[in-house]
């Protein structure tokens, strides 16, 4: 089965970045494919390759980047959010790259479910 | 890295966009509003749906110039713009539905008056049809 | 005390909260969707109608605008501030408890 | 269909919501601080007691253990899952629904 | 640009540390925690308060395993041991209490017995006096 | 009277650093002094210099900057705070710099009033 995936808050803050991972993580696992994970709202802060959280903690923005170079899932930060928020070209992790919310809507029809996980 | 290509060529699907929270203290209303428009590029049927205080966000009479905020309130008059296009063009089988729930209407003493467009009153159990009916569910 | 609730009594619980701990006498200040609990005639009014007695209520007026909330429609007996009346509330009152 | 609801019933509207919506024979699974509705014994144990007669529930164990909340105090009918059986859910069920 | 100064020289505040959320759903609990720290540091008096379900972060038996996060549970023996450390040291004026709300924790189905700190239960209208005399309150 | 202000949401998501900003203007033009803001939590997001709203929406990183210039308003990014996030040296806007927690405890030390915004 084809998921699409829909992030809409930022790493540590809310859990549901992590929520959303750990779906990913297992789908693929199954058999099945992530198609595309959206990061829309705050969920664009997820591709801030800033990001350094302590040594004991886990690293999401880190754990997204492997998903998509090792997996090969197809991660995008929503132009307009990020424009707002600071996530641009210049701040972006590996693996992520920046498109329209046309991908969101294409992720919904594209695939065989769309989930989403936020606040 | 370039778009991933998925198959939509002829894909006809029904989005149902949850408006639950109310409108300025987050962002959610906002942004929701802004995919329910990039939908309408696509042809897709959509619910734009309003419930418990997501219903605030189509109150008349929003003025943000105190709080300096956006007022993102004119953008619905192009939902409904879309929503009539969808409804006249006969050639377009796209089909949109803007609905307000009756109990979360009631319970903050509103009625259909106090909205700025046009509604569907649905109750919980008509309202559950319809999301039931979606193939996918967008909240904010 | 001041007190300040940020949330909509419809969708979280800081409002219960912040009645059951705030001292009688303390002020109560509805700010950003919180002033949703300022309107009469809705199922969560009487919560506020109730604290009256116990507490001054105030709701800031910038925010009830941005929703097209009507003052004339308020709880009787809640004043309406502006940002500059925030500021004098958190003067007088002391302590500001913020119901996050 | 199936309904996930990630907050707990003490703090948001969302179950509330949830089952005000969610059509007779869907499924809903309990994640994040949602969890905590599926514990027996609170004051808000009746609303999922209530809802297993219209709806089968499951609940996210990965997050009942991270908040310690004993798996043996359950309300009775309502089944554990961890992210694989939550992927099989989706599969099974159709579409999702996030109660955000 | 360098830190501002303020005059903190002698200064003995009450700071109250109000934790009402879930642990795990999301960073507050483990945020507010850093702050609790930092503040003994200052030798201030703190009231360290957990309200609804701020309840939950105290709770025995945390396990993040499966979550893979961090799991701030062994930090609260930090406090405890500050706590011990402002009881005992007699030339030290800081007092420490920590709080749970006995409303908030019978809502829950939880006893004392839960909780893996030694905490204070105060009523409703016992913590409603604690909230009224501090002079910072720190919410998460 | 000396404010103390915490801030502890990002901006644009939720009200709160807007809210904060239009406290922090209204004690200033009531001729108070407005020592400190401390941002922590998400709230380090308002310092992401590389924000940039569409036109006809306030810009918050740029306001906050201002009231730092022109009023000298002290902006403290959380360092533990912004590093989990990305928020950093690299990326801060003008008028904000990163200190550390006991900032805020100084705050609350040092003012008459400490107030809080946030979700």
């Amino acid at each position: 089965m084809k998921f699409g995936i829909l992030v809409n808050e930022g790493p540590f803050t809310h859990q549901a970045s992590d929520t959303a991972y750990h779906f990913c993580k297992a789908a693929i696992e199954k058999g099945h494919e992530v198609s595309r994970v959206f990061f829309y709202f705050d969920g664009v802060n997820n591709a801030n390759k800033l990001s350094e959280p302590q040594s004991d903690d886990r690293n999401i923005v880190k754990l997204w980047s492997e998903l998509a170079t090792e997996k090969g899932v197809d991660l995008v930060v929503c132009v307009a959010a990020g424009m707002r928020r600071g996530i641009k070209e210049e701040n972006i992790a590996e693996g992520f790259h920046i498109s329209g919310l046309g991908q969101l809507v294409e992720a919904g029809m594209g695939c065989d479910r769309l989930v989403m996980f936020g606040d | 890295m370039a778009d991933t290509e998925l198959e939509i060529e002829g894909v006809m699907k029904t989005f149902t966009f949850m408006n639950r929270k109310a409108p300025y203290g987050t962002i959610y209303a906002l942004e929701v509003l802004e995919t329910v428009l990039i939908t309408a590029a696509f042809e897709q049927h959509a619910n734009i749906v309003f419930v418990d205080d997501g219903v605030y966000q189509i109150k008349k009479g929003h003025d943000t110039g105190a709080i300096n905020m956006k007022n993102f309130s004119p953008t619905f008059g192009i939902v409904e713009m879309e929503k009539e296009d969808a409804d006249e063009d006969e050639d377009m089988d796209m089909v949109w539905r803007i609905i307000v729930e009756k109990e979360s209407m009631e319970a903050r003493g509103l009625t259909k008056d106090d909205f700025k467009l046009d509604v569907e009153i649905l109750t919980s159990a008509e309202l559950a049809d319809v999301l039931d009916a979606s193939d996918c569910i967008i909240s904010g | 005390m001041l007190h300040t609730v940020n949330k909509s009594p419809f969708d979280r619980n800081s409002l219960d909260s912040c009645l059951r701990l705030a001292k009688k006498g303390s002020a109560i200040l509805l700010i950003e969707d919180g002033v949703i609990a300022a309107m009469s005639g809705t199922a969560e009014s009487s919560k506020l109608e109730g604290a009256l007695a116990d507490h001054s209520v105030f709701v800031l007026g910038p925010d009830l605008q941005a929703r097209g909330l009507d003052a004339s429609k308020l709880i009787e007996g809640i004043s309406v501030v502006d940002y500059g009346g925030f500021v004098d509330l958190t003067v007088e009152h002391g302590t500001v408890q913020s119901w996050l």
